[in-house]
């Protein structure tokens, strides 16, 4: 949504359509663990940014807090970024897209963060399918605070210390799409190709595109007994489709045989390709994706993918009927009344 | 509704006089639900319309339809317009409350009454006017349906004739309540011929209460605080309007959204150059307000109380993050849920020190619709030159009551945006740091995504002067030493106190908000009958400016009156004086839900300058 | 990680003597996740077990691994446990903050380094010893993954050796810490003797710190305040603990969990006498913990800054609607997120007048692992007692940092469960009303669902004595003001203060919670160094004792020693006190997030006397 | 789950099993608007009590902030009540059952007290599925702020003054089955009978028992335009199966077709007939439920009647492995560990 003009790359470095090179995308140093899932995500953000050609002044970055929530500090160091309160992400992002409506505005949460305290205002951003990319990285624990169980650790999933998980996790995407998400997706960490495929298609959306990462915690929750391990969830994903992303600006030149792939166009132009694997899964389908989703929790696997899209439902801004200059540029000309209006007020008022 | 010592009532201010003119309170017993209000608001305006100072106060339940309401309206040719203690004129509808409203009425008060209710039984120190309501209003409203909404108008006409208003003025006032609706209009209008008429036919005066034309309305408008926070609202610009319903701010921000989907929409587009979203709760109110004001928006909330409490994570936020806001506070009696209904100023303490850690924040203090006017403009340039959030603190009897004010002056000076950084001073300054102090205020300079200047990142967590991460012990007190300093800077920014100075006066009163109007009334009662001069600071602030201690320090007391138990206005003025000043305040404390009145004042003042004296005697 | 002047230092303070024996504090280096916590609670343990007082403070950062840790030891012979100003033996084994940490150094300190960062380099009024740590370990540990966890043993040999602790003594600590263990234990005892040896063979001393066994640890116990509250709790019969984690009370709820699940389960069936629930926030945590005192129980939930924000309402309902439960605030750095791993006693203000409305709440303020015990106990009697949220504001220094402490003692008194009506108590009194004070202490009886006596409505919203509801002006004012009476009887019932009046002593100093440990060791210094004699009134509750206003008026000068920038002890102090005695009270005030030092202190009194004399004289 | 001992009824008066008449179960008198949905619920809860012979000493009433939420005040006089704040009343609830598991938990919320301010907590609730009836009084507005739009108004619904709701509903039995709730059922206000049934089954039933009652606002939310008024909801509501309740004090003697009925049995032995309607709707078929609510709802449809019950599922205070008394009810003897635990605690730490 705020990929714009494009300029001729300098010979020699490598640079992307509007001339910048990958490491004008990244961000500060990351004071998270080695190996942190986390830190994968971040890379794959600078990634699709980089590729899609992203102005980073063009885009706002939002957090809680907790690990996760401390990404934005570590990617796109050229934005402007807010690392709010635990679990109020949503409403200051919300807010922050009221006042310009032109950002392109990312938000980075845990599963703590969205799932526990947070949980209610992720319920009213989801149900107003705000403009944002919401990210959820989930590693079925609170890692800042030191490894307690969050709501989305699976039942029977153990901590550390032994404890065994007795309450059924919350599945953020059932919940984001029926709650109205216009885009629901599940990636992992360790799975970059995907990730970063949902990641360009989640930019070139418009309304919220949430995107439950798991992301272990390797510190906490990379244990045998845990479901949200490297390795437990690694062999319990289960890919939706093969995705590709061909953006707006480039051409498709993927080969594919008619009928195994299904093709959907985004806001800005850009296409996902989806080349079927197991069924014939349609993200347009929302009864087939919940099924498909309840089943697989079922059976203890996690689908991965594009798990549901809807690119025609207009986001939240698009209800409020708003001028085109954002809210927050307008000049005092437009945005105090004349003195006729006053007048007329004080005298009804009489 | 309970009433005092026969002392305290017009009738016998002054040698008793007849007749008393254009000096009486008249109290509406109803139930809510029954439609009485544009009866109540119609004889209101008649009076504005005769040109007599009035008010209106609605004492209503918390639930929507069914329980007993109140409806007063002051009609006081002084001009004083605060709460009066007892009732002169009750108008009896509600069988429920009719025995103890009458019970508890000063020995010559009149009351008007449905005739089956034979309140005329209960005591013989009352002027009794007995109307058969049902029975009038049959022949002029045919639909039995209808009958409950129309019979209302009945009283109004009685009264009418009782007090001698002009029917013109109740006929036009009528008319401006119902014009639109020209049904409902004809009945009224009947009903109110017939309750006239039947008074003229039927009731002997026997009252010494009479209303006469005035002069000294006349350019007044008459309006309730939370429309006229709204109108301010609106003038100053605002764009991002996030709130949660919660009485009594709610109806803030719906007028609010009426009168911007009026006057606020683009002309050539018809697009709206605002956002006005109900939020899932105040949480999110205050967290979207803020996210819109980060991001360069004029942005603002309004609740009361219990949303105050849910606010205090997000406003530690603002003040730490340097977020602007504008919070209004339309304040009810708490704790807790408290009496939803009822007006206070009890969120002072609270709000002041609102949210974990040192944190402190602004607060404008209005006491009329004008002022709340303008202080909503104040509140977006203080939020947006101090970059914090600034509660407006309003309560139910500002933001619900019917209030005369002067009309609303167009606002000449331009917004003051705040320091926001321009490719011009980021050439001044050479190097930016968001959280840097460069010219002793204590303000930083500020960026915001989208104007193409340097980014920061903006976080509630320890930050250096360059906004970036930090736990060092030397860069957390130099940040929240130079917050301070812009606190205190605020001191010359705010709107200074309003002081009268009364020479040679000793005592001093301080005041603020909705109870300015009862001072003002007990500042004449206590120099008419105690002889008492005193001296009056009407605080419109915190934080505090150099006046306050001026004042305090050149009186021997000084009392604070307010609405709340635990005087917490009181608690921050002693906190900011010079510690040898302190001695001097005393409290003047109301807090039952009522609107303060001044007889409440004037005796209480009174019995400590006695206690005082006697002391001093010692 | 800066230091002060020498005069400030255990070296020179009295005639600079050698050896310094049992005076001194060592500062480790490290990054966090590197497994220095063995290597430093051996070490501290050693020196404890060797009759030397101690303390041991983490200053770690807010993330998880791979930033700058300092953990600090202090031994004193004096038995001061508060912290200490500068640093007199550096462990220095983090490269990234290795420059910094010995730039900051006074002349005269010694350096244990790792060798590669030849720091020796860096300065010459400094003691250096190097020490090839990966030489050293590597023939210990052929595990290399394991290397870097036991390397931090070798510098507890090195200063054993150094400092001259007996090598049995640091041996029995690591087996105390690893018995568990067995693998780990060999290796570390293996890093333990290399490092020893290393230093005897290699390292000439050449500084004057030595450490000798003492006698003044036995007995004792070695604790952090959040498991010394937790153990408090279970002794108190808490039978429901609802909580949601956050640095850095998280350890309370967590240890009390594991003793619940040791010495709570009921020997006969196996099961649990408790019921330990992770809310999903900090609302929800207390809004279960009001459920079940309301039902009877006693509850408690434990946090801090950001969830006392997130918990003001509901905090007005248990003010309001009067009902019981225990909230232990382990305050940290604020406003807003702030410095979460930081020490601070911030909350105190937003704490006492949490909510809004008229609202109060009581708050003890322990100041030692042993006093926080009994508070914790004491805090359920008065939770029970006064039928309100009773907190408790412990701090991060407190909680989480490792405490000489006499052991806990048994409760002895029996459980005070408070005003329960009981069938006795019913038909003693006749009738029976919630909210009816019968006996002048504003505290009513209560029922609870299950205990076969009449019920009762339970609601924030305004009631009468019957608790039914009422909007009533009287019936508000009436119960208010029973609460306020309540509230003013908690005076009686708090911990009273600890005053200690020293005979002409015209200057008094007033602490609380952790303060105090400074303050000890400010008092003796103000008095040798400077012959100024203070009495001391050491806070343990709010709201406060008679004894308070005494002390002011006993002293010329108090001053309230706090760990905030606003003073905020001293507001509660001041509004608290006869206005005549407000102009006694200053402020010293320390908000850096590290715990206070006795430095500060003594330096800012004598700072403000000078002032006061001057301003005396003139 | 709190029926207990029976005595003779008394000759002439009308008594249930445990001799207490119907009046014995009223509460205050209602201030709420006359014919006001709510007011009929409060009917129906007093007359299941009486019906299942509930001993009101053994109940705890419980409640947020609306209309809604004072009802509490007007049903079961002898029970205690709590009216807490807005929104937080499943955290209250909480806390009550576990200092005293006896009780029967009724909680009565709003759409707004739910489904606003109060959906993280409703969420969680669910997911713990705490035994207690959790009622949401669903009238898609904000009837005690005076009309606002709530969360569960549908997409399209007008508001008195013309403005017409853009957002999509939040479902909230879609949502409790999801998060674990153990019984989710729906009914109307002015559906007595229905009504009655399920209310009886959830005092039989151990665990969340979620009902979401369509109850009309007449105030407020009763005009042409609103798909919550009365007459709306009447002519939309879609019975998914005809209930009758046997309580485990009474023999079955209804006469049905076999095949044509299921049988639910619920925790205390007392039995749910379902008489099969359109379809074979099978309550215990989560997937079904799921499809059904959907399915309606993109019709415009309300289903009603049980939706989804699962009498095995254990309840929050189960996993809990508590004593069998009350923790609110210990001596201080089982509740302050001897004199030698704690000695043992001090020795470990010296
Ligand atoms: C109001 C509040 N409560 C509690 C905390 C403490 N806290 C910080 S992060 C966190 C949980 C983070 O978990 P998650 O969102 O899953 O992030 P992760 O660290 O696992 O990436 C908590 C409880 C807080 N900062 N604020
Ligand atoms: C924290 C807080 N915010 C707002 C309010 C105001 N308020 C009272 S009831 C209510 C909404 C009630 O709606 P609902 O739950 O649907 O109940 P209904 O009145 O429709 O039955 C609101 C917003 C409040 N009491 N507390
Ligand atoms: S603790 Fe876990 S979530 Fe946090 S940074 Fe380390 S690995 Fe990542
Ligand atoms: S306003 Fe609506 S919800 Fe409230 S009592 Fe009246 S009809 Fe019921
Ligand atoms: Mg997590
Ligand atoms: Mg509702």
């Amino acid at each position: 949504m705020t990929t714009t003009s494009s300029s001729a790359p300098a010979p020699g470095r490598k640079v992307n359509r509007i001339g910048l090179e990958l490491a004008a995308y990244r961000g500060g140093k990351s004071t998270l663990c080695a190996g942190c899932g986390h830190n994968a995500i971040s890379e794959r953000i600078v990634e699709a940014c980089y590729e899609m050609g992203v102005e980073s002044e063009r885009v706002i970055k939002l957090s809680g807090i907790g690990c996760s929530s401390k990404s934005p500090a570590y990617f796109l160091g050229q934005a402007h970024g807010f690392n709010a309160v635990h679990g109020r992400m949503p409403s200051v992002a919300t807010g922050a897209t009221l006042a310009n409506h032109r950002m392109l505005a990312m938000g980075v949460s845990g599963d703590g963060d969205t799932g526990a305290i947070g949980i209610g205002q992720f319920v009213h951003l989801m149900r107003r399918n705000v403009p944002m990319i919401y990210i959820v990285e989930n590693n079925g624990c609170y890692g800042l605070t030191k490894g307690q169980l969050s709501p989305t650790a699976d039942l029977g999933s153990t901590l550390k210390n032994g404890v065994v998980n007795d309450l059924p996790p919350v599945d953020l995407c059932a919940l984001a799409m029926d709650l109205g998400a216009s885009f629901v997706a599940r990636s992992f960490s360790g799975d970059k190709k995907q990730m970063l495929s949902l990641l360009k298609a989640a930019i070139a959306h418009r309304g919220t595109a949430m995107l439950d990462i798991l992301s272990p915690c390797v510190t906490f929750n990379d244990h045998e007994g845990s479901t949200k391990s490297y390795s437990y969830v690694k062999d319990h994903e289960e890919p939706l489709e093969e995705i590709s992303f061909v953006p707006f600006f480039e051409e498709i030149s993927i080969d594919y045989e008619p009928g195994t792939v299904r093709a959907v166009t985004l806001h800005d132009g850009s296409k996902l390709l989806l080349k079927k694997l197991a069924g014939d899964y349609d993200p347009g389908n929302k009864a087939m994706a919940r099924r498909v989703i309840h089943e697989s929790a079922a059976r203890g696997e996690f689908p991965t993918g594009l798990i549901y899209v809807d690119p025609t439902r207009p986001d939240f801004l698009a209800l409020l009927n708003l001028v085109d200059q954002p809210l927050a540029e307008l000049p005092a000309g437009r945005t105090r009344p004349p003195r006729e209006a006053l007048d007329a007020i004080n005298d009804a008022l009489r | 509704m309970t009433s005092p010592s026969l002392a305290s009532r017009g009738v016998t201010s002054g040698p008793a006089a007849f007749p008393v003119v254009n000096d009486f309170s008249i109290q509406v017993a109803t139930v809510n639900g029954s439609g009485s209000q544009t009866a109540n608001l119609v004889l209101l305006r008649s009076l504005f319309q005769s040109g007599v100072p009035v008010s209106g106060k609605n004492l209503f339940p918390s639930n929507i339809a069914g329980l007993p309401t109140w409806f007063t309206i002051r009609a006081c040719r002084h001009g004083y317009v605060g709460r009066k203690k007892g009732t002169d004129i009750l108008v009896a509808m509600n069988p429920e409350t009719a025995h103890e409203d009458v019970l508890g009425l000063d020995p010559g008060a009149v009351v008007v009454y449905d005739e089956p209710l034979r309140l005329n039984a209960l005591r013989d120190d009352l002027v009794f006017y007995a109307v058969p309501f049902d029975k009038l209003v049959a022949p002029v409203c045919p639909d039995a349906k209808l009958r409950k909404l129309v019979r209302n108008m009945i009283y109004d006409g009685v009264l009418a004739k009782l007090l001698g208003i002009e029917l013109e003025e109740v006929d036009r006032a009528l008319d401006r309540q119902l014009a639109k609706k020209p049904k409902a209009l004809a009945l009224n209008q009947a009903a109110l011929r017939a309750g006239f008429d039947y008074a003229a036919a039927n009731l002997e005066k026997r009252d010494p209460f009479v209303a006469e034309r005035m002069q000294a309305t006349s350019g007044r408008i008459l309006v309730d605080g939370n429309a006229a926070a709204a109108i301010g609202a609106m003038m100053a610009g605002v764009t991002v309007v996030t709130w949660y319903p919660i009485t009594p701010s709610s109806s803030l921000c719906e007028t609010l959204a009426t009168y911007m989907r009026r006057y606020r929409m683009d002309p050539e587009t018809g697009k709206a150059t605002f956002a006005v979203v109900q939020a899932e709760d105040e949480l999110s109110a205050l967290g979207m307000a803020l996210g819109a004001g980060w991001m360069g928006a004029r942005s603002m909330t309004a609740t009361s109380g219990p949303g105050i409490s849910l606010m205090a994570e997000f406003t530690g936020l603002g003040y730490y993050a340097e977020v602007p806001a504008v919070i209004f506070d339309v304040q009810r009696v708490g704790p807790s849920t408290g009496l939803p209904t009822r007006t206070a100023q009890g969120d002072i303490l609270s709000t002041a020190f609102l949210s974990h850690g040192d944190t402190r924040h602004p607060m404008l203090l209005p006491s009329s619709p004008r002022e709340i006017y303008e202080m909503a403009i104040a509140a977006f340039d203080l939020a947006e030159r101090l970059q914090t959030p600034v509660f407006v603190m309003s309560d139910l009897d500002l933001g619900m009551n019917t209030w005369m004010s002067e009309p609303f002056p167009y606002p000449d000076a331009p917004m003051d945006r705040g320091k926001r950084l321009t490719p011009e001073t980021l050439a001044a300054l050479g190097e930016w740091g968001r959280y840097r102090d460069v010219d002793g205020d204590g303000i930083p300079y500020r960026t915001v995504a989208g104007d193409g200047l340097p980014p920061y990142f903006c976080r509630g967590s320890g930050h250096n002067d360059r906004a970036q991460y930090s736990e060092r012990p030397g860069d957390y007190v130099a940040n929240i030493d130079r917050i301070d300093r812009k606190f205190q800077h605020a001191r010359t920014l705010v709107p200074p106190p309003v002081v009268e100075r009364v020479e040679g006066a000793r005592v001093g009163v301080i005041g603020y908000g909705t109870s300015h109007w009862a001072i003002v009334e007990s500042r004449d009662q206590l120099r008419e009958e105690a002889g008492l001069d005193t001296s009056y600071l009407r605080l419109r602030a915190f934080p505090f400016g150099p006046e306050l201690e001026a004042f305090v320090a050149a009186h021997d007391r000084v009392y604070v009156v307010e609405q709340n138990r635990d005087g917490q206005m009181a608690s921050l003025v002693t906190l900011d004086l010079d510690a040898a000043l302190a001695p001097r305040v005393r409290r003047v404390l109301h807090y039952d839900g009522l609107p303060v009145d001044a007889r409440t004042i004037t005796d209480e003042i009174l019995r400590q300058e006695a206690a005082a004296h006697q002391e001093a005697r010692r």
